[in-house]
């Protein structure tokens, strides 16, 4: 293996890290914060992915301008569909019922986009497709520079608004004890909702991130949700910071562990990860500490 | 003094346990004895809890030994202390909520062997015994309702008929009276010296003050994750140790 | 003696879900600066009455006054505006924020960062476990010290009417008597107190008027001392625990 | 209920949603197109035809049922296939347990003749394996100072697209081409940096992409984001598909396919073919379109050489019988099998020369110059 | 009396199906189902007793698909034989599995699940040599050539019934059984029950072991029926959530749960199918009627029916109605002790 290699592929895993960093973190939101199952969030990122590819082809413009309807679209619907879907669940049976229901919104999502678009592979044509740029020798693909990008900024933002700001503590709060929030006039119900539309506008993000250099199809979403649960528990449930850690690690990881084993096998290393963290430190590695409860 | 030495039911040498930098259990080394009543009290803080998660395995020590009976059982699975005999409740009361109050205490059967354990769950014996249980603690009416949908306090009695069921010869209950109304702590306090009478032992936390000393026989306090003093129920509510640490004058 | 009623619940009959009634034509009032201690076997309907005053659960008749103004189906939110504030029975601390985190939420409706500084200080002072385990995850916390903190969050608010749902379960003497001593404050600084209490002896020297609940009804309610001395409540709430013990002591 | 005496029902299963969507589509217009023009024609044996078609979206499991359905259901007299190796082996095994003759478009990997299937026939030139074999004989042919030294090989785990990979790479290593990269994907993969940062690291003289399209697509974008630039760059299916230069953004200069059709050929049947479907749909037909219609006129030749289209198992064994024995001319040119059903015939080769992908092997067909090495893409 | 009749009945309609079905695609169909009920019953016994939710237990199913096959091709080894030694090698093959993935609950459980079916996909797609990797495998048929298709869809219809009355009977033993006391015991408060004694690690790792004998069993079997496997199809979430949904929808509860629930999708599957055949909407359709079962009967079709029922019965008097005049009395009855 030569140098060359290794540079490029460490290169390659950072710019994948990131990505996998962004589509993770709406996943620990529900989670950690939540404690609802979102099995649908891979497939909202296949559908703002669509939707940005549909951008695209109808108005020629690049895809990041779709942002600006997608990011409010998809808070919206987050919002929506707490209120009107997940808040209707008992809280006894939230995770396992929310298992259930958010599989039905994948299903209805994959569906709707199968029958709209058919299942043909979409790829985003765009006059930088190609084009990188050089460090020390090996390339970088400014798609990919993009999605990173994007990543990072959103991440941060999302990171300060939990942290930060007393809209992320009456969330935290909501979810810890509602019946006690509501008696400090937390309104328990609206703050729940747009946690859940903030966790879908880092969908709409992650999935046009996502387009801008992969091919889509409907049935994509399943690729995808289980390294994404993997690197959540990985990182800790709940835990932003530890999501993104965990991403940027298996994204190298990864990347490296293709050069000897080949693509299918190197994917194994989310899962042979998972099951580590499990037998070791079954809170994952970077927070969450109480993640057996979930 | 009778010359028959006293048997411990539960002995801790020098039991440890830190959260972080706070040291919730600070090599304690308590005994208790067999066949008595006995309080473990100390201020809010102090490890007694933690003590209590130690000694039943649901935490496991940092450092020191827990013998029960002689034998030591210190790191053993719960379940495997609850079968040597050690039974205990939860301070935050525990119960199983989607479950009716009946089926609560019929939780706590014991059973033993692969054919034991396929045996029906409800044969008329074991149901006869809940529902006496239920009955000593006064909630024999609400066998039928789900266990989230009673009161907090009948919540707790439940609890204790639960842990009864299992039939323990050592019974360790955290706070049996906290949220229970006068009336039942009377019929509880009734209830421990019954079982009491039948031979079992008891280590039992609670603040209040006017139940542990009629029941106790013998009474260990905490502060700070070890035993500042111990002895009869009389001397310790005068102990200036434990005035200063724990009742406040 | 007998001042307006800063609350009021009249004929209320609530209940949970489809189940039966557990508040069957209940009616209690709670004067301004005065303490009304709530007692009464347990699942009389205790709780109940005082999620119907904060507005958890609805009742399904009957009104409810604050300052005479009807707030009968208002939601939690309204009934905090209108100066109610509640603490409820159990644990109920957010566990996986610090013990600062869940202090500070106490003052989620407070815009006036001076004011929640200045009660902030008290609340550390008041409670030295709060003060210890500043940064601490309320989680991590004994149960007694969890209570305190929620006790110090509710007093990040200045109501109008505090429902207090059993503060002292689980406290240790020395705390309880803090506990009671702030109760005895509120009511000195002219809130309307609405205790419910196990610790019915202890409550009822404290209080001023006194209720006893059984099965969703007020059955005895007069003032706090008459109660304490009053024979059939000794016998069926007090006094037949109290001599029970008496009896094994005598043993 | 099919069956009757006035047509002949036709049961066909194809992927019209999920992964082999698009081809499926491709499949579908072809044997429409085919049923409309026997019918334009007098029909079959004199009866109309009339296809009964079903989505088996896809998947292994729906498309057994699918036949199942089709033969016990719906009666159909004949089945023919749907697309793509994995589809057709499951396929094929229900149709030979009820004695159907099976002709089918897209069945080309290898395996498929080793199932020991008795009534199964593959309706184009030749199996995957052999759709390199021009190819490898013209790079072999090449001065021993051009001729490339190593090479790339990425597959998809498909048995069509690694038997078309790796039937070039065999005859290239026979003939001394080292392997210096031989990688497999599953057919899910959507991210090939890795895999093209090692291609690229190998500076390998020349890439074959075992693909089916977009992992071909992609394959080539991630290549070019490298800047890797080989003498040669060869991929199965996707460079024929109509969207490939728009998808790749133009930069399709000297991408090599393999392709068992071509619109030029000058077979009679070829040419009716063209311009009936070109009237119908206002464009030329592709490979895809291309294989159903041979489908439906191998089978059309059996029906008519027998004079029974029944689904009775001895009709049905008489058309098999007589498949074995003869030869059918097509649009893709005269075809035969072997006794497991394997064509007999060759693949041509395309490439892409300015914005346009043209033949340029075997040579009497060509209808551009083999451009070696390839320019900068 | 009167369920035992129902049940008869039930039975008796089950076992004549295949003589009613008027085609053998019908039947093919039908064997699809029987199949489904075996794996949903198997998947009840972790689900449904210890409310761990499972959305991988397609590896189970194709581990025993796969094992079967590759001892019947590899080994040599009697079909049968090879059905029943791939469950049993699943079966230790799950202890230790279990013990991984039971250490966490929840949320974790589900997602650890779903990594194993993943991984489970990457290994026998990778590994060519051993499993055809993304050929699949194909499995000879079991019965001679002399039992034709319809005649084998037959048999292999009256299998799947067998195992799923077998799994079924076992249910029931363990779900009235002290163990299976304990193991809702977990499914409410894992700790509490392993403080009462209850060895709550032991029983939920029998229990999945038991489960996932059953899925192989199945697996196996269908692997035999089926005669080939693909290992996207082997090892895909959609199969195994189909389970969930499948006795989310009967109730895990009850016994026939998992039955009903397997009826009513597998079922649903072809009819959508059959609507909607060209696109992709019998996936929304499935979506919705999950949906719907989880917010408005989260118990199951079962007990839905069940309390829809009770309110035309005449009502039983309330507990509390009840508790209210006992005290009453007692305390009556107290107060004339006193004076
Ligand atoms: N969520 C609920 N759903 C149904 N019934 C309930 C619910 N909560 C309480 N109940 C019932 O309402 C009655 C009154 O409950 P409540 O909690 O008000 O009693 P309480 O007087 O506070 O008792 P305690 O002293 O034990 O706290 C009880 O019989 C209880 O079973
Ligand atoms: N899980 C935990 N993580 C961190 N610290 C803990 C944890 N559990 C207990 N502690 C700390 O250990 C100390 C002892 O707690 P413990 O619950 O044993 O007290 P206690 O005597 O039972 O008090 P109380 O009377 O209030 O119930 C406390 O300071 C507490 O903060
Ligand atoms: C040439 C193609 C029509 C062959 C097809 N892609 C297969 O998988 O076999
Ligand atoms: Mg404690
Ligand atoms: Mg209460």
């Amino acid at each position: 293996m030569s140098s060359a290699l290794l540079l490029q592929s460490l290169i390659l895993g950072l710019l994948l890290g990131g990505l996998y960093a962004l589509l993770a973190a709406g996943l620990t939101l529900y989670f950690g914060v939540m404690r609802v199952v979102m099995i649908a969030h891979s497939a909202f990122l296949i559908l703002a992915a669509y939707l940005a590819w549909f951008f695209t082809t109808q108005t020629g413009l690049d895809p990041l301008l779709s942002l600006i309807i997608t990011v409010p679209l998809f808070f919206a619907a987050g919002y929506g569909m707490q209120r009107a879907l997940l808040s209707r669940l008992r809280p006894a049976t939230l995770t396992m019922m929310s298992v259930l229901l958010t599989f039905a919104i994948a299903l209805v999502i994959e569906g709707g986009l199968g029958y709209l678009f058919s299942g043909t592979q979409r790829r985003i044509q765009l006059g930088y497709s190609s084009a990188s740029l050089e460090l020390w020798g090996a390339r970088i693909a400014v798609v990919k520079l993009v999605a990173f990008g994007l990543a990072a900024v959103s991440l941060l933002a999302l990171y300060l608004l939990l942290k930060k700001t007393r809209f992320g503590q009456a969330l935290r709060a909501t979810i810890q004890h509602r019946e006690a929030a509501q008696l400090l006039g937390i309104d328990t119900d609206r703050i729940a909702g747009f946690g859940f539309g903030l966790g879908l506008a880092t969908a709409a993000v992650g999935g046009t991130a996502l387009a801008l250099d992969a091919t889509i199809y409907p049935s994509l979403h399943w690729h995808w949700i289980g390294p994404l649960m993997a690197i959540i528990v990985i990182g800790g449930l709940g835990s932003i910071p530890g999501a993104a850690i965990a991403a940027m690690l298996l994204g190298v990881t990864q990347a490296l562990l293709q050069i000897p084993m080949g693509t299918t096998w190197a994917q194994t290393v989310f899962y042979l990860a998972l099951f580590a963290t499990l037998m070791f430190r079954p809170q994952g590695f970077f927070g969450g500490r109480l993640a057996q409860r979930f | 003094m009778s010359s028959t030495p006293i048997k411990h039911s539960l002995e801790t040498e020098k039991l440890t346990k830190s959260f972080g930098g706070v040291r919730a259990v600070d090599e304690a080394t308590v005994s208790f004895q067999e066949g008595r009543i006995n309080a473990l009290i100390g201020p809010n803080g102090s490890g007694k809890t933690t003590f209590f998660n130690c000694v039943t395995g649901m935490i496991r020590p940092d450092s020191g030994t827990v013998t029960y009976r002689g034998r030591d059982v210190t790191g053993h699975a719960p379940h495997r202390i609850a079968r040597a005999g050690l039974g205990r409740s939860f301070q935050l009361c525990r119960i199983f909520p989607r479950m009716t109050v009946l089926d609560n205490v019929l939780a706590g059967v014991r059973s033993a062997g692969v054919v034991h354990r396929l045996r029906g769950a409800h044969n008329p014996d074991d149901i006869a015994r809940a529902r006496e249980l239920l009955a000593r603690v006064g909630i024999e009416h609400l066998e039928r309702s789900e266990a989230r949908d009673i009161s907090y306090g009948q919540q707790k009695l439940l609890e204790l008929a639960g842990v009864l069921m299992a039939e323990p010869d050592t019974i360790m209950l955290d706070e049996p009276a906290g949220g229970v109304n006068p009336a039942l702590i009377g019929r509880i306090a009734t209830l421990v010296r019954e079982l009491n009478a039948e031979g079992r032992t008891f280590i039992i936390v609670e603040h209040n003050m006017e139940l542990v000393m009629s029941l106790s026989h013998h009474v260990v306090v905490f502060d700070r994750g070890r035993p500042i003093a111990s002895g009869a129920p009389a001397d310790m509510q005068n102990d200036p140790r434990v005035l200063e640490a724990y009742l406040g004058v | 003696m007998v001042s307006e009623p800063l609350l009021e619940l009249r004929d209320i009959e609530a209940g949970y879900g489809r189940a039966a009634l557990v508040l069957r034509g209940l009616t209690v009032t709670v004067p301004a600066g005065q303490i009304v201690c709530l007692v009464g076997p347990n699942g009389a309907g205790k709780s109940t009455v005082l999620k119907v005053a904060s507005g958890m659960l609805t009742p399904r008749s009957g009104t409810i006054t604050v300052d005479g103004v009807d707030v009968t189906r208002n939601g939690p939110q309204q009934m905090l505006r209108a100066g109610m504030a509640h603490v409820l029975q159990g644990h109920s601390v957010f566990k996986e924020m610090t013990v600062a985190e869940n202090v500070g939420l106490g003052a989620y409706t407070v815009r006036d960062q001076a004011a929640v500084a200045e009660r902030t200080d008290f609340v550390k002072t008041l409670f030295p476990v709060v003060a210890e385990r500043w940064h601490t995850l309320a989680g991590a916390l004994s149960g007694g010290q969890q209570k305190q903190v929620e006790f110090a969050r509710s007093l990040m608010v200045s109501p109008k009417v505090v429902l207090l749902d059993e503060p002292s379960m689980g406290l240790d003497p020395k705390t309880t008597a803090t506990v009671f001593e702030q109760v005895v404050r509120m009511r000195d600084a002219g809130l309307a107190v609405l205790l419910v209490e196990q610790n019915a002896r202890r409550a009822l020297e404290s209080a001023d008027l006194g209720c006893v609940l059984d099965l969703g009804k007020v059955h005895i309610a007069g003032p706090a001392a008459d109660l304490l001395a009053d024979p059939r409540m000794a016998e069926l709430y007090l006094g037949g625990a109290a001599s029970r013990l008496e009896e094994g002591k005598a043993r | 209920e099919g069956g009757g005496d006035d047509e002949i029902v036709i049961g066909i299963s194809l992927p019209l949603t999920g992964d082999f969507s698009e081809p499926g589509k491709g499949i579908q217009r072809g044997y429409e197109a085919w049923a409309e023009y026997v019918n334009a024609n007098g029909g079959l044996l004199g009866r109309d035809v009339r296809l009964e078609m079903l989505d088996d979206q896809s998947s292994a499991e729906r498309v057994a049922a699918d036949y199942e359905k089709l033969i016990n259901q719906e009666q159909v007299d004949l089945v023919v296939g749907p697309f793509s190796t994995r589809l057709v082996i499951p396929a094929a095994q229900v149709a030979q347990d009820y004695g159907y003759l099976f002709v089918e478009p897209a069945g080309a990997a290898p395996e498929v003749f080793e199932e020991g299937f008795e009534n199964l026939f593959y309706a184009a030139p030749a199996v995957a394996n052999d759709h390199y074999k021009l190819l490898a004989e013209h790079i072999l042919a090449m001065p021993e100072s051009q001729r490339p030294k190593t090479a790339a090989y990425a597959s998809m785990d498909d048995p069509f697209a690694q038997g078309t990979a790796y039937g070039l790479k065999d005859a290239l290593e026979e003939g001394g081409v080292k392997t210096v990269v031989d990688e497999v994907y599953p057919p899910n993969t959507t991210d090939f940096s890795s895999i093209a940062a090692k291609i690229a690291d190998s500076k390998a003289d020349i890439v074959v992409g075992g693909s089916q399209y977009q992992d071909g697509v992609n394959l080539i974008v991630a290549l070019q984001q490298l800047s890797y630039q080989p003498k040669l760059a060869a991929f199965s299916t996707a460079p024929t598909e109509t969207e490939f230069a728009e998808a790749i953004g133009d930069k399709t200069q000297g991408i090599i396919a393999p392709t068992g059709y071509t619109t030029k050929a000058d077979y009679p049947e070829n040419q009716e073919f063209v311009k009936f479907y070109e009237e119908k749909h206002g464009e030329a037909p592709g490979e895809d379109e291309a294989n159903a219609w041979t489908t439906g006129q191998v089978v059309a030749a059996a029906v008519e050489a027998v004079e029974c289209a029944e689904p009775d198992p001895d009709c049905q064994a008489e058309l098999i019988d007589w498949l074995r024995e003869n030869e059918v001319d097509t649009v893709v040119g005269p075809l035969s099998w072997d006794a497991q059903g394997r064509p007999q015939s060759a693949h041509m080769i395309q490439q892409w020369v300015d914005g346009e992908i043209k033949i340029v092997l075997p040579e009497d067909q060509s209808e551009a110059e083999f451009v070696y090495p390839k320019p900068a893409w | 009396m009167i369920k035992l009749v129902v049940a008869a009945v039930v039975l008796a309609l089950v076992l004549a199906f295949p003589a009613l079905a008027p085609d053998p695609f019908v039947l093919s169909v039908g064997v699809v189902i029987a199949s489904y009920a075996a794996l949903a019953v198997a998947w009840n016994f972790v689900g449904g007793l210890t409310g761990y939710i499972s959305l991988g237990h397609a590896a189970y199913s194709g581990l025993g698909g796969y094992g079967t096959a590759l001892l019947v091709t590899e080994a040599g080894v009697n079909p049968w034989l090879s059905m029943v030694v791939a469950a049993v090698l699943v079966g230790v093959a799950a202890v230790p599995i279990g013990i991984a993935s039971l250490r966490v609950r929840g949320a974790s459980f589900v997602i650890v699940s779903i990594a194993l079916v993943l991984i489970l996909l990457l290994v026998a797609q990778s590994w060519a040599g051993v499993t055809g990797g993304s050929n699949g495998l194909r499995v000879p048929r079991p019965f001679g050539t002399d039992v034709l298709r319809p005649e084998q869809h037959e048999r292999f219809f009256y299998l799947f019934v067998g195992l799923t009355l077998v799994a079924l009977a076992l249910w029931w033993v363990i779900d009235r059984s002290r163990l299976g006391t304990g193991l809702k015991a977990i499914r409410e408060d894992e700790d509490k029950a392993q403080a009462l004694g209850v060895p709550t690690f032991t029983y939920k790792l029998v229990v999945f072991v038991v489960s996932a004998f059953f899925t192989a069993m199945a697996g196996g079997m269908y692997a035999l029926w089926f005669g080939s496997l693909d290992p996207i199809f082997q090892f895909s979430i959609l199969t195994g959530s189909y389970l969930v949904l499948m006795s989310l929808l009967g109730g895990v509860r009850s016994l026939l749960g998992p039955v009903v629930g397997a009826v009513i999708v597998g079922y649903a599957v072809e009819f959508f199918k059959n609507q909607y055949g060209d696109t992709q909407l019998h996936l929304v359709a499935l979506g919705l009627l999950l949906a719907l079962v989880v917010l408005f009967m989260p118990d199951g079709v079962i007990p839905w029916l069940t309390s829809q029922l009770d309110r035309f019965r005449p009502s039983s008097t309330s507990i509390r109605e009840v508790d209210a005049a006992q005290l009453a009395e007692e305390r009556k009855a107290l107060e004339e002790a006193k004076s």
